[in-house]
Formats: C-alpha cells, structure tokens, sequence
C-alpha cells in the first residue's frame, strides 16, 4: 500500500497540471521545512543521547565520503548525454546532496512496516548535505580559471538553513534527552507525519510546475532523472551494507544516495556556479527524481534492503 | 511650498534574491547611502520566476543615489551577474529633499 | 452554551469595531483556510471508505440541484429591494454557494450535542460549492449582450481551491481509510476544533470591517442578510426530509442552504461578473449572514431538524 | 563610465489581484517581454483594499517596454478593466541598458 | 494610440511601518485621493531595518497625486517624521489616463 | 538542568552570530505571537473560572502599580548613565510593561520543578503591559512642551494585540470553562511548550542580531540590560511578599518585573515618544535581559522566592 503522505504530493501534481490556482504561501513553505529539519534532528538526537558518540565516527566518515564520490559517479553521465560542463557538475552536485523529504518519507514506510533502523540516522543526513555540493563545485571549476570563493561557501553550507537545523535539533535532542524533550513531543514529534504530508503537497505543486518543462531539456534530465536514483540507491545500499547496519539503515542509506538536494544544493550552485541551468537541476531533482523515489524508489530501496542484509 | 528639490538617480535592480547580500555589499562598496528591497515575482527572457522553491524568489532593489553612482553600481550589475543570472535593472530621474542622504 | 469556537468569532469583531491593531498576517488565513478544507475533505472521506458510493449519487444530485435552484428563489427578493440585475444576481450567487466554516461550526455544534448526521456529509460541501455560482451567472447575463467564457469560470471552480482541496482530501480519506489515515490524525484530525477557532478570530476580523459598510448599503443588505438564511435553512431542512437524512444530517443541509460562500464565490464573481459590486455581497455574506449563523442560525436549524425528525 | 542608456517606458498598473493572470496575458499578447508583480495594499475612489480576504487584494504589476506598447496595454486595461475594477495606472520614463530586452 | 496623458507627481515615501496609518491620514487631509503601500525592508543612514520585529519593519507608500499636493505632504512628512523616524522620500514625474482621480 | 526550550533560544542566538541564512518568515512570528498570547489568556481564563473574580481586584491594583512605579527605579540609573531624558524615560518604559514569552518560561520551568503557582497568572500579564509604559511617556515629557495624546495612546495601549489577545483568551477561558474549552485544547494547551521553543529560536535570531548593537551604545546599555532585571526581581518579589502569593507566584512577580517588553513597548514608545533611540531599548531589552532573565535569572528568582517564602 502507497504511504498516504504520498497521496498528498500527487494532489500537488495533480493541481498543479489542472492548471489549479491552489498556492500554499511562501511563508508555510518555509515554516513546514524548519520544522521538519528541527524535529528529524531532534528525533535523531534524542536517540543519540542513548549511544555512545565514538562509535559513529567512522559511519559519519563514510557517509560523507559517499556524498563526496556521487557527483565524480554521475558528472561522466551528465556529459555522456551532452550537458556542458557546469550542467553536469551542478546536476551531478544536487544528487551528491540529499533530499531531506525523501529520507522523512522513507523512515514513516519503515516504521510502517515495523523495520527498525538505526535512530541516529538524522546525523547521516546532516553530514551528507555539503560534500556533495563540494565535488560539483570541484567539478565545474576543474581545468577552469573562475576562482571558487571557498571559505564564503564552506560557511554558507555550513551554517546554511538545513545543516544548522538539522544539527541544531540534533544537540538539542542529545543534550535534553527523551526526558527533557518530552514536554515539546507534542510539537514536534507527534504531527510529524501530517506536517510531512503538507509538505508533500506544497513539493507536489512545485514538481507539477516542473514536469511541464521536462521537455524543454530533452532526453538528458529523464534519462537522469530516473536513472541515477537506481543506481545511486545501490552503491548507497553497497556502503551501508559494508558498514554492517540494520535493514533500515541499509534502505535508508540506500535512499539519501538516491535523493536529489532541493534546498541547500540549488542555492550554493546558484552562487558558486552561476553559469549553470538552475531549471534543468531543479527539474531532474524535482520534477522527476523525488516523485520516482518517493512513488517506485523506496519500496524498491526496502525491498532490496531486506534482500541484501537477509 | 518652497520645497528645494535636488535631482538624483534612482536605480531600480530586479534579480534573483540569492543575489541580495552580494548586492547590498556592493551598492555600498560603491557609494550608495541606502537601499530599499521588495520581494515580488515574475518573468522574462529567463522564464517565470514564481517563488516556488528557495531559488526561485526574486527581489526588486531600489537605489536612489548620484548619477555617478548608480551608473557604477548598473555597469558592476550587469558585468558580473547579468550573464549567469535573471537580471532587469533600469534608471530613473527622482527629485529628493535632502540631498546629502543619497 | 454557545459553542467556544463562536466566542473567538466574537473576539475578533470586537477587536475590528475598538479599531485594535490586531491582525492575522495574510499567509496564516491562507494556511487555516487550505488546512479546514483539506481536513475536512478528510474526514468524510475516512467514513465514504466505510460504505457503498453508488448510495450517494442521489443525494449528491439533489444538493447540486438546492445550490443551483437558491439563486433563483433570492434573485427576485433582490430585485424587489432595487438592487440592480448584477447585483441581485452576484449577492444569489454567493448564498447558492456554500461557506465551509459555517458547515464546521454545525459540526461541531452536532458533536458537542451527541447528534449523529451522515458521516460523509463533507461531500455535500463539495458539491454545492459550483452550481449556485452558476446560476448566479446565468441570471446576471440573462437578457444581456455579454458573453460568459463558461469553459475557463468551469475549470476556476472545479479545479479551485476549495473544491480541489475538498475532493482531494475525500478521495485521500477514502483510499487510504481509517488504518492509512492514522499517522496523520494529529495533525488533521484533533486540532481540528481549535484551529477553527483561530480562524473564527480572523473572520470575525473580517466581518468587523464589514459591520461598518452595513450602512452605506441601505436595508437591502439587512433584509437579504437576515431575511435569507432562515428562508434558505427551511428549503435546506425540506430538502434533507425528502432525501430521508438523519436529524443531524436534515441540520446539516438547512446550514449549507443558509449560509453563503466568502471564498470561492466572491472571487469567481468577480470574474465573471465584474459589474457587480463586490463590496456589497461580502458585505452580505460575511458581514451579516456568517454571524448570524453561527451565533444564532445553527442552533435553530438544529432544533428545527430535531422536530421535523422527531 | 560610458554606460549605453536607451529610453523605454516604465508602466506602472495598481490593480484587484484576481486580474493578476488576465494582465500577463494581456501584457505578453501586446508585446510586453517581462513584467514583474509586488503584492500591495492601499485605498482609492474604490475604497480601502487591506487584503482581509481573498478578493481584496492588490497587486503592483510593473512592464518595463516601448512606449507604444505601454500605451497599447494601457489602452487595453482601460477599457476592458478600469470600468468594473479598481485599477489606478501610470507612465514614467525610464532608461534600460539591454533595450532588446524590454 | 491617441491615449491622452496628463503629468501628475510621483511622491514615494519609504517609513517606519508604525507611521503606516498617520501617513495615510496626513496624505488624505493634504489631498492624496489613493495610496498604495508595500511591505519592504532595507537600510539608510539609521541602520539595517530587517524587519526582525514589530517595530523594524518598513513600508514604501506611493502617492501619484497633482505636484502641489505631492510637496505639501513631503514637507508636512519632513517637518514633522523625518527628524526622529527613518524616512526616506522622493519625487517622480509621471504620467496619468484618468487625471481626475489623481 | 536547563529548560529545553531555553535551547532553542540558544540555537536563534548562534546562527546569528555565525551569520547563518535561517530567518523565519515574518507571519510565523507573527502567529507564534498571537498563538501564545492567545494560549495564555486562556489557560488562565480557564483557572480563572473556578474561583471569585472579587478577590483578585487587590492584586491587579498591586500589580498595575508595580509596572507604574519601575520606570520612576530605573530612570534616574538612566540618567546617572548619562542617557538623554528620552533614552532614559523610554528604556524604563520597557521595563516597566512585562514580556509575556520571559513569563511563559518561567511558568515551564515553575511546572517542570512542581512549584504551583496562582493559576490566574496570565491577569497579571495583561494588567503590567500598560502602566510602565505610561509612566514613561510621563517621564519623557516631563518639564516639556511637546503634548502627547493620551487618548489615542489609551486606545493603542488597552486594545493593541498583547492585551487584546491576553484579555481575550481570559474572558473566553473563563467565560467556556474547563469543559467548553476541552475540544480546543489540543491546539492551545498540549503544544504550547513547543510552539514557546519556536518562538524562542525567532527570539534568538532577533536578540543575537542586537548583541552586535551592544557595544555601539557603551556601557549604559550593559549596566542597565543586566543590572535591572536582579533588581526589578527583588522589587517584584518583595510585591509579591507582601501579597501574600504561593512560592511560584512569588517567582512570576519577580519575574515579570524583571522582564522587559519587546512587542507593546518599542511600538507604543516608537509612536508616542519618537525622539528616543529604539535600537537602544530593543538591545538592552531584547539582547541583554531577555537572555540573562530565561537563562540565568529565573532560576535565580525561583530560588528566592522559595527561600523567601520558606
Ligand atoms: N520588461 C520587463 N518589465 C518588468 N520586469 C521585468 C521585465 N523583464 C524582466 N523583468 C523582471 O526581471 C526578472 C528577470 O528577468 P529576465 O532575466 O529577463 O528573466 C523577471 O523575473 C522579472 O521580474
Ligand atoms: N492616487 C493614488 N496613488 C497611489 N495609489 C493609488 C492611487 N489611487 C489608487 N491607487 C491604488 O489603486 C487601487 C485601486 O484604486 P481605485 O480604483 O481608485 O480604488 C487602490 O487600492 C490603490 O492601491
Ligand atoms: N539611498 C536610498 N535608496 C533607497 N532607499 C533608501 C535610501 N536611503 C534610505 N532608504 C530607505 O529608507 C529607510 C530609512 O532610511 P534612513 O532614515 O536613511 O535610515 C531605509 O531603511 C531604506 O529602506
Ligand atoms: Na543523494
Ligand atoms: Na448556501
Ligand atoms: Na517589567
């Protein structure tokens, strides 16, 4: 059974190919992703508060080093398929990124079908926003002259709007521990799903708007679009298998490789690679990688999860 | 009203918004005393900009200031970002009151 | 006991007539607006997976046939109190649509008093939103040159805010049932109540600002504002004996009869009849008939349905 | 600086929101190449329009173009919209950098 | 097009947002038949106003109204605000349709 | 143990001084605002309901004096700082009104240690906003021509937003009682403590923005921001004393003395004495006090008021 979060961001699309005037304001869009990127790193948090930390260092390693081989993985496509340059670095960079919508979709189908994962996930998906918009950066510079401004950009990745949140929550969460966050469930753990599926609704709308504009980029954003998640689901499932976690974990990894950033990646490749097509990201990213992931790609990711760690 | 009018420039740039901190800094790098930002949306040679997405969202940034410097500020604006970003700018002959705030 | 919701209607009105400063920023009216409309959709749509569609088609006919017909009973009354034809015609309109926060507050008003009315009733709401703003149409270009681009006000209507958010929440509830639903009750099912009372502040802000236009339309505005709810109620009521409702349900019915939209058909009349002036039927509807309603409507009708189920 | 300015005409339409989709439309059929919207509030012969609810708002629609399109938009909205709606709209001279842009 | 235009004065004001109502009143008493007003943050000689509370947000109010109206608010609004409150405010020619509303 | 939502306050204050993108939009702040002045009035109100109004009237009289008489404490300090007579008549108006979210972390952090305390608190909060800032537009115009308009300031004041919506959320609170406001309740009581925490993140991007401001006004802004709210407390809790409160009402006075307004101040002052510096009291009250109270002060008053009502 389809998850019903997902239901909502096909009503988006729907809407929005209907040519709907339904719009959720500006201001709703950005409250929903704070919250979601507060309480995922919350929830993550407060289960760190159970483990040791050391013990994560190496998976946090990994992880980043994933994101960081992505885009090296994906740019050979990208320019295969005849993008220039920066096209490809940029595309190659938002899948480098992850989607922290997909990932929040991916954990309620696990809990859904009672598969545990490991709780302190949220931290892989804090780590694994910057390194892959890094590797696209180094990409479109490579045997280029335009000089990178790389301490402005580590800073705004850095403290950027999603990893700040994400890692905010997280310290919150493993400061106050279950007992201290407990007077804030009702916030920010209990609606989780219903805000997630507003969200998905708002995204749904933004997808549809993008669909339309598919044809624009030719075969090159489909074949990427729905080609890359597949495959980047199975290197990410490759590497959560050899770091030895759950079923879950497995699926998950398996899922943050296969996402597309929409949040932080388009913005840092707006100012360090301007000269690449922010629409033709946006719409593999948006328009075609998260409907395929969260519609066809997770059940197949779990699937493949449960297989793999059988 | 014997209201002593004295005439300046107004330099109005339309652009995406992640451009805003970057302008502001260089409004003031080149001599512009204030700034005054709008969010609004629309379209152009770029296509429709809607605010649908972080990315998306445009700013309208109004410049009133001397001649000279609105020409700097246009001519930086249109070297360094109008080739890679969705970008309008235009000037316009205002008349203010006290002349040494612009 | 007026029900609480009413007393935050209350509230705002008396902050608009001190002339207070308070006022909900727009993107909040918007959000409690998407939110009624979708949980509400929601909810019937949980309880139409419970039993036969085929059930309801009569029903939902003989609604969409109450919407379109009421225009037409309060045309005349509008011309007979000298409004002009597109006046007449633009103010009927609004009363043949339908005002979702007046059906919630019913709701509520029946659950608080352990009355029972059909639990898919939010499917009437869809349907009746339409066709009394096209007879308001039909009597506004009758015996007139002006040519009305039926195709586009069609897709305006189904394809608008309110009917998309309706349906859209009826087909989610009813697909993903009562299981499906559950990780998303907290957000769309509890607060339900309270966060109509916020938005009751927000139209009581709203129907202040109009209290003071009451005057500078002279008694038409009263007469139709007052006279037609109770009028309209009484067809609503004969309707739902007829169709064999429940007690709650023949309410219900005598609710949406009464009330008039101030979403979907103000824009749309504005639209398609922008001759008429828009300041007099939201003065109408939400000035003087919401408020009525619900303050003193509702409880009527429910009494009214009581006995002539009895 | 020896910035290359060209005259173009800055048209300036305040109007009800609901008109937001007819004016491109309208503004693009007669040749405008971009616009760009604000979301405004304010008060006129129609009365004050706060934006309290969807109906009573108001946008800012500004078309940077020829002055015959200009004229030819204004024309336009004038006679098929000012009647029934508020509109309030305005002409202003200014001077582009890109004119086959605008 | 034979539209008729007839010059009128631009007067923009850029304030403190708590001003908003006094603004309007004052403009309405000196003459002003319509207003409009956008929400805008930006900066000037008293700082960054970025909005980030009540009392840091900033409107822009666009007077189009005949000249002498236009400077019998502007001085009213120099004598009286600009002393203690940011403001900032000028004058553009512009050009209307309708002369009368204005 | 620090409160968990003093944390989020912590996280606003760090992503500003690092220079971090992440704003919430305006109408979030906005609603939070009114969300928690709302949720307060009623949670009182409610309280409110189950005991005689008439034995309250001596501690509103008490209490109304108190905000009056803490601009006439700390003007003189002002003056001995060498501030000009409007900065300083201005900057003790803030502190003579109260700041309602200072109060609601006090309050969590009375619930969180079981100290009970006079459940119809929030009527203090609504009482204090007013007088303090009256006695400092006295203080300002003091041996001056210029003439205020004290009937549009009484207006302002008495039915702005905060004691609109504190009032508001009272009355109705009393008026509906435990049992009408039961089907509201999961809106504006159970999330209360999570949206307050939301609140504090915005609260924390606002006053870290001001710590930078602090060293542009010299050492007055310091001296006055973190020596007043000790001794406000001690004034308050003397108050308190001598009004025979529980050990937590004690420790509300205090506080509320302590604190310094950000939302009804700065606007009532901005409009009825312009020539004062607003950046000025906004620092010392919104970056300097706001923290030391939430952070360290109220523990602090916690403590004396049990000690002193031992
Ligand atoms: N002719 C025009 N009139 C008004 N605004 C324009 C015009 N052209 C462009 N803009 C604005 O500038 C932005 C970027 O323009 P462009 O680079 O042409 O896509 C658009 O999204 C519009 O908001
Ligand atoms: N003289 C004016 N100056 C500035 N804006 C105006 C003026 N007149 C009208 N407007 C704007 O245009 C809208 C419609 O005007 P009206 O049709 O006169 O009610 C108003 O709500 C204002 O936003
Ligand atoms: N030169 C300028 N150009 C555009 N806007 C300005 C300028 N100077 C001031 N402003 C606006 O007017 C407000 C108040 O200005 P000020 O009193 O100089 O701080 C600022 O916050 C800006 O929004
Ligand atoms: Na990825
Ligand atoms: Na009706
Ligand atoms: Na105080």
């Amino acid at each position: 059974m389809i998850d019903v979060v997902v239901f909502f961001f096909l009503l988006g699309v729907f809407a929005r190919l209907v040519g709907s005037d339904l719009r959720l304001p500006e201001a709703l869009y950005e409250t929903l992703s704070i919250y979601l990127l507060l309480a995922i790193g919350l929830k993550g948090g407060i289960e760190l508060s159970k483990q040791p930390l050391v013990a994560l260092v190496p998976q946090v390693l990994v992880c980043m080093a994933l994101g960081f081989a992505i885009p090296f993985l994906l740019y050979p496509l990208g320019r295969a398929l005849k993008l220039v340059q920066a096209d490809a670095a940029s595309l190659a960079a938002h899948y480098g990124s992850v989607s922290v919508v997909t990932f929040a979709v991916a954990t309620a189908a696990l809990t859904r079908q009672g598969i545990a994962y490991e709780s302190h996930a949220a931290l892989w998906v804090a780590v694994m926003e910057a390194p892959g918009i890094v590797a696209g950066i180094l990409l479109a510079r490579m045997g280029r002259g335009g000089a990178t401004n790389w301490r402005g950009l580590a800073h705004d990745v850095a403290f950027g709007k999603s990893v700040l949140l994400l890692l905010g929550g997280l310290v919150i969460g493993a400061v106050a521990g279950v007992e201290g966050t407990k007077p804030i469930q009702a916030v920010f753990i209990d609606p989780f799903k219903g805000v997630l599926a507003l969200f998905l609704l708002e995204l749904g709308l933004v997808a549809g708007g993008r669909l339309g504009e598919v044809r624009r980029f030719g075969p090159a954003v489909l074949v990427i679009g729905l080609g890359a998640p597949p495959l980047l689901a199975l290197a990410g499932a490759a590497t959560g298998l050899a770091l030895g976690l759950s079923t879950g974990g497995v699926a998950l990894l398996a899922t943050l490789a296969a996402s597309a950033s929409y949040i932080a990646a388009p913005t840092a490749m707006r100012i360090a690679v301007p000269e690449a097509n922010a629409a033709l990201s946006i719409t593999a990213a948006l328009g075609i990688s998260f409907p395929f992931n969260i519609v066809i790609g997770i059940p197949i990711y779990i699937e493949l999860a449960k297989r793999w760690t059988a | 009203m014997s209201l002593q009018k004295h005439p300046k420039t107004l330099l109005v740039i339309v652009a995406e918004a992640v451009l805003e901190k970057a302008l502001v800094r260089d409004a003031r790098e080149r001599g512009a005393q204030g700034w005054t930002v709008a969010e609004v949306h629309g379209g152009g040679h770029g296509g429709v900009r809607e605010g649908a997405w972080e990315a998306d969202r445009t700013i309208e940034m109004k410049l009133i200031c001397e001649p000279a410097v609105a020409d700097a500020i246009a001519a930086h604006v249109l070297s360094v970002y109008a080739p890679n970003y969705g970008v309008a700018l235009y000037f316009s002959p205002v008349q203010v009151l006290r002349p040494e705030r612009y």
